[in-house]
């Protein structure tokens, strides 16, 4: 018997919004096309070649465990191809190339297949295994950063009136110079003594003090905003990841609450408490802090991953303060240098918290 | 015939760790290395020796309501002695089990067994439970700490193992290295149970 | 710094940097067996921090006031954990009989904290901790709030759990992977996750 | 304009252009009806006459078994050839009476009291439940009910919903179109009968001559306002309507009454209206015949019983092959099995897809990605609820929401995973009461 | 003072001390908790007591409950099931179930049978062509259900996901089949079926209607996909031996309490919509010559006429009309009649 | 009361056998411990400062520091001691040997617990070698602008180990000259 020849029948509605799974993961690589042209702009096919190593490993690491699971291949929705893309993103362009592959190996296997696939992994995959690399080979994930062409890697060109040629700086003033982002001068610059070194190179003129207020002149916004600066490959450019979350936004492919919140909360705090020792408030430090690190990254496109971030509207307001607050906290009292992948995945844990915490009340219901 | 039952069942059928579930803080904890792995699975065998004895030959004189602090205390008399005797003649590895000697104590494997076993049981019994579950304690241990090192540091017991070009997964020594590589050796033994 | 500030880095320290779960591999046992509800969840994770506050407080008593004096460190073991496990049967004792709704919600995790050595280890550790100047010892009110703190730490971790498991009831997970590995897993990513507090200079 | 609306909902392709402009057309008498005994809310009617009885056009055939049910009335004169069983136009089977015409299409006799606003409310009230009407939008409650409120209530102000928001329907836009005095009598009607100083008439913005006219109708009547709505799914939904045009929330299982509200179809203000005036029952609707596979997209003035085979005959027959029949609006309507369903008072829209694109996608997993927590009109986790009626966790449904539902349809419509969350929700509902009754 | 004088004399001072301390805190601990026990004694269900002295005391928490003592309430208290102690294993349920009083393999032990003998894809007559969440409870409330019969399985399912015991498959026919073996009667399936197509039999009663159909005759004819559906012609309840069997709403009905497992009904059902398990095992009848006075009873009892013989002479068993029913085995006046 | 009795007193049995023979046995390893630590102790002393005769000191902070002399010549050969501060995730506690001029001699990490793998490398010959000839100015980390080249991945704990370093020797060197002036 054919059953073609039947009416159909389904249950209502009938009519069906265009948007699907592969549309919205499609848009999301797409999105981060901007950046990796940048990227590759800026650090040559190096580049361009650790993305898409990534992102090849997560889609065929993907179809194999599929494969042996025996449950049906999806790697045509492009989740995997972005979680590897993704996890390029945090590698910096010196890495090498055996990287991002078992990163992406892990993200996918840990990450999201043994918790049964798209949908159910209780935290970001890319970032799952960007942590997973920090916490194995931390000396290549921190160390042999690649400069940006003609550019020092931490974009501080105003210690010119030091000295003309580096290896006339003290120590110190080297490191500086040398740091690999400029997030990693900023913590250094929390030693008092370091400061007191670099002024008394500078001919006890308040140098130290005046580095950091420095770096977030215009000058450095601008790099920060073009993305001749260190730092890894998708944190590159906030002008290509702005045009990329902008498209998003118009695509009604993400929300606005979390990166709104995520990057509101480090622009206020950073105001607030992002003073460094010696150099007081500076207006332009909440711009240096939102500017700088893998915070437009992670603020649009990794916390805003609907599989493991809040279902309501409160809940994703939560979430983004919580985010931006423990970025903050890690970039002025952490370990690390830069908090935002690890600030996203704490928030990534307590999302099943938040969520039981704001379930909304129904239409018409009042509170008991 | 039931001594040898006793005796190995904590092998594969009763694993205390892999199908018990049991005594996973220092599971976890010491298996960093392979030696540490050893240390902790022959201290707490020795512990849980002497304490599924005593406690089968004092079964019946302990009412219900101190059942619990006196096994308690004669578990802890033996992880004392024990603590003390590593610390006389294996000072190294009483150093790198730490805090986790004196918490042999609170290792459900030893009161659970105390509990279960030996408080329902003679003393003959007890010991070959002891000792088979002791053993597979141990043989978990190693098998767990086995992955870790070779992974983590590239070592097995000390020695290099892997080509000199291997660079350390580090994490597999860490704390998450720890739960994860737990998780894929469970789920691995669940993999080969069910194809039986 | 205050002593507010003491309390606030001993808090700080006891939840995130070095969380008893998390980095010091201590209470595995009711972490990832009572994670399965988030409502059991709850009711472990406040018995736990009433057990590990008073259990803190009544150690500190006996070992600062019996074992010190007279030199009986090495019975520091048995003298704890005897402690331990009569003070968690009197508290249930005494919860059933005159709190029995309590008892319901709360009483029932009792029994299974004797074996929790998150307990017996915030014990062993006060007596070894410093402050944050690497100098001073822990008093009555230090070990006391430390126990607090640890216990709120498991229990800040241990319902995060619950939360994730919940999730995972409803999702096809692959059939080995099923109970104990995922939830080791689980434990595993959140480990990782709390890597971001590591190395805090407060 | 300043557009009023409610907080959630979607905005799919209204695809009205189809029959937005025919006028509606009389549908000649049918050969044969069905008048299905389960037109409403409520318990079914009881037939009173006998297969082999000829009836008269307008003629009482069944009364109503209770309180909340409707008398039903011959649509046509003829034979009454058999009470059974008939496909039923939510697509299961129901019992109905089948009458054969006879050809002459005899009706009863009517009065015409042309000072029908003067009439005492008993008498307005008796006409209207004499009449059988029931609320014509869809969900078929008996209107003598709704128009009865318990002692104690008092109601200030009655909406006449005519948002139609569902896609493709547009009978209640012809109908505002072309008996607009009908409808704002109607509208007085019941404001009498339950005596409410206000008078709201909701119109979405698409319908803009609509609202025009009503506007133009209207400003010299005391107490009634037009308000226009923004183009939003589900405005047409009763507590949403209400809190688009009031700001006031209905309770989570209370009635419209609750805040002082009663709101009918614009349809049911016609039959009321009829009702009142001419005491004619309720036998004939507008409905619209329309879909991309229809070849000539009408508004129907069609004897209630019509078969549906027999309209599409009459708007001239497809052009494609048909994949899907929808009785009512694509969004909350009921696919059927096949045309030979007849439609019954609450019948708004027959919507005919081809076979192409009546497929619908196969379901994936969850992503969690929320569209449908944020459209939910009803602030549901559709999601959640979803899942866990899958996974057997009824409480966990209950708890986000499981029992507010109204089952419009948005969160199904946006979810990129394409889950049928209607349905999951639907069969949890279902489980629930067997469980509530287990108990 | 004692402590002084111990702690200065050297042998005394390094074991006497020790032992007075802890021994002194051993006393304490014991009085208190004597002295509490009595003090806070509460009254509890002595069968949690007992359940917590079978378990392994583990307190591992594989039971979802908070340690055994949670579980041994849960199971007293809340009907929690008795085999979620892994550690325990199955001597442990038996010891509780003891505790508990169940004594779940006393009672005749059930199992589940499906009425109906369509299903899957193929032996299904279908009204329309099904998009939608693949369950039964959903389908069901579609346009009446997917299948024509209303009455019938509608293959997706519910009761085969609901089955704990993987006791539910699917055949080459595409029907469900229930593994006798396997099924536990826990019901779940019963359940789970909307259209009610399931329930529990005795397990030694092994005919049943494969059939739920109410339609009439003719109708069911048409619109079942199989060509077994009951079409409640009556043959069955006239031909049974016990009456057993009643005929409401068109469909036939068994009364286990009476059914004496013939297997009659089945050899004479037209549409074959009656399942005789035992079909080909059935011990046959033989008579012994030696006993049999030829006063034709049997001949008269047999409702198949396997039995024939005159009058006063030794009668024949037709074996291969014989359906082993044990109609004639009472009746003989000379107990001449033997299974066999 | 008897029952009261009999619980407290099976208890105490209990405890007290347990504590008689733990006692017993602490008899036998404590002296054994004891012995083991200093004998370590002085092998670390000797390795830093070799063929020296040593004498332990208190500063008036209550730090427990040796001086070396030649037992030959009585020539002041250095000092050595224990430098502790708290590192990564744990305190580290590094002895040091020290010349007369206070230039380091050789340290040894005798007690941490840092990270496997990062930090507890602080324990290998390579990290510790590097210190032999550092004076006071140069005790920072390379980070810092000093001599010290951390170890990969572990700059706290080698901040750590060089500030304890640096501090504990200032400490000494300033107990030396208030010493050196009475």
């Amino acid at each position: 018997m054919n059953k073609n020849d039947k009416l159909i029948v389904s249950p209502a509605p009938h009519v069906h919004d265009k948007t699907t799974v592969k549309n919205v993961m499609w848009n999301v690589v797409l999105a981060l096309v901007p950046a990796l042209i940048f990227a590759t702009y800026y650090w040559g096919l190096r580049a361009l070649l650790l993305s898409l190593t990534g992102a090849v490993t997560a889609v065929v690491c993907e179809a194999i465990i599929q494969k042996l699971r025996k449950v049906p291949i999806t790697v045509n929705d492009g989740s995997a191809f972005l979680t590897g893309l993704l996890l390029a993103f945090n590698i910096h362009a010196g890495a090498p190339i055996w990287l991002p592959i078992i990163g992406a190996v892990f993200a996918i296997t840990v990450g999201k297949q043994v918790f049964g696939g798209l949908g159910n992994n209780p935290v970001n995959p890319a970032l799952l295994g960007r942590a997973f690399l920090m916490a194995s080979w931390p000396t290549h994930m921190t160390g042999g950063w690649v400069a940006v062409k003609g550019a020092a890697m931490s974009g501080i060109n105003n210690l010119s009136h030091i000295a003309t040629n580096l290896e006339q700086l003290s120590p110190k003033a080297y490191e500086l110079v040398t740091s690999a982002t400029p997030l990693n001068v900023a913590k250094s610059l929390r030693d008092s003594s370091f400061i007191a070194e670099i002024n008394a190179q500078a001919g006890g003129i308040d140098l130290g003090g005046r580095i950091f207020t420095g770096l977030t002149e215009m000058e450095t916004l601008k790099s920060l905003f073009w993305g001749n600066i260190g730092g890894c490959i998708g944190e590159v450019s906030v002008f290509a990841l702005l045009l990329g979350a902008a498209y998003l936004l118009y695509k009604n492919i993400i929300e606005w609450r979390i990166p709104l919140f995520f990057i509101g909360t480090v622009f206020v705090l950073s105001f607030i408490f992002g003073g460094l020792p010696g150099s007081g408030t500076s207006v332009m430090l909440p711009f240096f802090h939102i500017f700088s690190g893998g915070l437009m990254l992670g603020a649009f496109f990794m916390a805003t991953d609907y599989t493991t971030t809040p279902l309501t509207k409160q809940g994703r307001i939560i979430f983004g303060i919580g985010c931006g607050l423990l970025t903050i906290v890690i970039r002025l009292v952490g370990g690390y240098p830069e908090g935002v992948s690890y600030s996203i995945l704490f928030m990534n844990v307590m999302t099943p918290l938040i969520d039981r915490l704001t379930r909304p009340k129904a239409f018409g219901r009042v509170k008991k | 015939m039931t001594f040898i039952k006793e005796l190995t069942k904590g092998l594969i059928k009763d694993n205390p760790i892999f199908v018990l579930v049991l005594g996973l803080c220092p599971t976890l904890a010491v298996t960093t290395s392979v030696i540490n792995a050893l240390g902790m699975g022959s201290a707490a065998t020795f512990v849980l020796l002497c304490s599924n004895i005593i406690i089968s030959m004092i079964k019946g004189i302990t009412p219900s309501k101190i059942r619990i602090p006196v096994y308690i205390v004669v578990i802890a008399s033996f992880v004392t002695i024990v603590d003390m005797v590593m610390a006389a003649y294996l000072p190294d590895l009483h150093k790198s089990l730490g805090l986790f000697i004196p918490l042999i104590v609170v290792n459900c494997i030893i009161l659970g067994r105390a509990e279960a076993f030996a408080s329902k049981n003679n003393v003959i019994m007890s010991i070959a439970d002891a000792i088979g579950m002791g053993l597979g304690f141990t043989l978990s241990l190693t098998l767990i700490a086995t992955f870790r090192e070779i992974l983590g540091a590239g070592t097995w017991l000390g020695m290099r193992v892997t080509p000199m070009s291997y660079d350390p997964m580090l994490i597999a020594i860490l704390a998450p290295g720890a739960f994860i590589t737990l998780g894929f050796l469970m789920a691995l033994m669940n993999m080969i149970k069910e194809k039986k | 710094m205050g002593y507010l500030g003491e309390i606030f880095v001993m808090a700080m320290t006891a939840i995130f940097i070095q969380n008893f779960v998390l980095s010091r591999f201590l209470g595995l046992c009711p972490y990832l067996g009572v994670s399965k509800k988030l409502d059991s969840a709850l009711g472990m994770g406040m018995a736990v921090i009433f057990v590990m506050t008073l259990a803190s407080a009544i150690t500190f008593l006996i070992n600062n006031y019996l074992l010190i004096p007279y030199s009986l460190g090495y019975l520091q073991t048995i003298a704890f954990i005897l402690t331990i496990a009569a003070l968690v049967q009197f508290v249930e004792m005494v919860i059933q009989k005159n709190a029995p709704a309590l008892y319901k919600s709360l009483g029932v995790y009792l029994p299974l904290i004797t074996t929790n050595c998150a307990v017996l280890g915030v014990a062993i550790l006060n007596t070894t901790a410093l402050r944050s100047d690497g100098v001073t010892e822990y008093n009555f009110l230090d070990s006391l709030l430390n126990g607090f703190f640890s216990g709120v730490g498991f229990t800040v971790v241990l319902l995060a759990m619950a939360g994730l498991r919940m999730r995972l009831d409803m999702a096809e997970l692959p059939k080995s992977m099923k109970g104990m590995p995922i939830a080791l897993i689980l434990a595993g990513i959140m480990a990782l996750s709390f890597y971001g507090f590591m190395g805090f200079q407060i | 304009m300043r557009l009023k609306t409610f907080p959630g909902g979607i905005h799919p392709h209204d695809e009205k252009h189809y029959s937005a402009a025919a006028p509606i057309t009389k549908f000649p008498s049918p050969q044969r009806v069905i008048v299905h005994l389960s037109q409403h809310i409520g318990a079914p009617s009881n037939p009173i006459v006998e297969k082999g009885e000829t009836v008269l056009k307008g003629q009482l055939i069944a009364e109503a078994a209770g309180f909340v049910s409707l008398k039903q009335h011959a649509p046509i004169s003829g034979t009454v050839t058999k009470i059974g069983k008939f496909l039923h136009p939510t697509g299961a089977m129901g019992m109905g009476i089948e009458i054969s015409a006879d050809g002459k299409d005899e009706m009863i006799q009517l009065g015409d009291e042309e000072n029908f606003l003067e009439l005492p409310v008993d008498v307005l009230k008796e006409r209207v439940s004499n009449a059988g009407i029931c609320g014509m939008g869809g969900a078929g409650f008996p209107t003598f009910v709704k128009l009865s409120p318990p002692e104690g209530t008092s109601i200030d102000t009655v909406i006449l919903n005519g948002v139609e928001c569902e896609p493709f329907l547009t009978s209640d836009y012809r109908l505002m179109l072309e008996r607009s005095e009908d409808i704002i009598n109607g509208l007085k009607i019941i404001m009498k009968i339950v005596s409410a100083k206000a008078g709201i008439i909701g119109i979405e913005a698409n319908k803009p001559d609509a609202i025009t006219l009503l506007r133009k109708l209207c400003a010299k009547e005391r107490g009634i306002n037009v308000v226009g709505l923004k183009m939003k799914y589900p405005q047409g939904a009763e507590k949403q309507l209400i809190y688009a045009t009031t700001h006031r929330k209905v309770p989570a299982g209370g009635l419209p009454m609750a805040v002082g509200v009663v709101v009918q179809n614009v349809g049911t203000a016609v039959a009321i209206y009829e009702a009142a005036r001419y005491q004619k029952p309720l036998i004939e609707r507008v409905i619209s015949v329309t879909g991309p596979v229809v070849k000539q997209p009408m508004n129907l003035l069609a004897p209630v019983g019509t078969l549906f085979s027999d309209l599409v005959e009459y708007s001239g027959g497809l052009t494609q092959p048909l994949g899907k029949a929808i009785s009512g609006g694509p969004m909350m309507g009921f696919a059927l099995p096949s045309l030979d369903a007849a439609m019954i008072k609450g019948s708004s829209g027959l919507v005919l897809i081809g076979a192409k694109e009546a497929k619908s996608k196969a379901e994936h997993t969850c992503l969690r990605c929320a569209r449908c927590v944020d459209i939910c009109p009803m602030n549901l986790i559709p999601s959640t609820i979803a899942n866990a009626v899958k996974y057997n966790d009824l409480d966990m449904a209950v708890k986000a929401g499981l029992n507010d539902c109204i089952k419009c349809g948005s969160c199904a419509y946006v979810c990129p995973a394409q889950i049928r969350l209607v349905q999951w929700i639907d069969t949890g509902k279902i489980r629930y009461a067997e469980a509530q009754r287990g108990k | 003072m004692m402590l002084v004088i111990l702690q200065s004399s050297s042998i005394l001072g390094t074991i006497g001390l020790p032992v007075l301390i802890i021994g002194a805190l051993g006393l304490l601990f014991g009085l208190i908790l004597a002295i509490a026990s009595k003090l806070f004694e509460v009254e509890i269900d002595p069968r949690v007591e007992e359940i917590i002295a079978v378990l392994p005391g583990a307190n591992c928490g594989a039971c979802g409950q908070a340690g055994c003592a949670g579980y041994a309430e849960q199971i007293v208290h809340g009907g929690e099931a008795l085999d979620k102690c892994a550690p325990g294993g199955a001597d442990v349920v038996a010891q509780i179930a003891q505790i508990m009083g169940m004594q779940a393999s006393a009672q005749t032990r059930k199992v589940a049978v499906i009425h109906c003998s369509s299903g899957g894809y193929e032996n299904t007559r279908w009204k329309y062509y099904y998009e939608g969440v693949e369950t039964c409870k959903a389908a069901v409330n579609i346009a009446g259900g997917p299948n024509s019969c209303a009455w019938g399985c509608m293959g997706l399912n519910d009761c085969l996901s609901a089955c704990k015991f993987d006791a539910i498959s699917i055949d080459s026919n595409g029907m469900r089949l229930i593994d006798l073996e396997k099924c536990t009667a826990c019901g779940a399936c019963v359940k789970a079926c909307p259209r009610n197509l399931i329930d529990l039999v005795p397990i030694n009663r092994n005919v049943y209607i494969k059939c739920s159909s109410q339609d009439k005759g003719g109708e069911a004819k048409q619109i079942c996909g199989s060509t077994h559906p009951c079409i409640g012609c009556g043959i069955c309840m006239r031909k049974c031996p016990v009456q057993a069997i009643t005929i409401t709403n068109n469909l036939a009905q068994i009364d286990y309490d009476k059914c004496i497992n013939c297997g009659l009904c089945a050899t004479v059902c037209p549409t074959k919509s009656i399942l005789d398990l035992l079909v080909g095992t059935r011990k046959k009848a033989e008579i012994n010559p030696e006993n049999c006075i030829g006063c034709t009873i049997c001949t008269k009892v047999c409702p198949v006429k396997a039995i024939s013989g005159e009058i006063k002479k030794v009668h024949v068993v037709d074996q291969e009309k014989c359906i082993g029913c044990e109609q004639c085995v009472p009746k003989c006046p000379k107990k001449a009649i033997e299974m066999v | 009361m008897k029952y009261y009795l009999k619980l407290g007193f099976i208890l105490f049995v209990f405890c007290a056998i347990a504590s008689g023979i733990l006692a017993y046995i602490n008899t036998l390893t404590a002296p054994v411990i004891a012995e083991r630590k200093a004998r370590e102790e002085e092998e670390t002393r000797n390795s830093l400062i070799p063929n020296a005769d040593f004498e332990q000191k208190v500063t008036d902070q209550g730090m427990i520091y040796y001086v070396a002399k030649d037992p030959a010549k009585d020539e002041l050969l250095g000092y050595t001691f224990i430098a502790a501060d708290v590192g990564y995730s744990s305190t580290v506690q590094t002895m040091v040997g020290v010349d007369p001029e206070f230039e380091v001699l050789g340290i040894q990490v005798v007690d941490q617990a840092e990270t496997p793998g990062l930090g507890a490398n602080c324990t290998s010959p390579s990290f510790a070698s590097q210190f032999s000839g550092m004076s006071i100015n140069d005790l920072y980390v390379d980070k810092d602008g000093g001599e010290v080249a951390s170890l990969s991945g572990a700059t706290i704990t080698s901040r750590c180990i060089t500030n304890s370093l640096r501090e504990s020797i200032l400490d000494v060197q300033d107990e030396d000259q208030i010493g050196g002036e009475q």
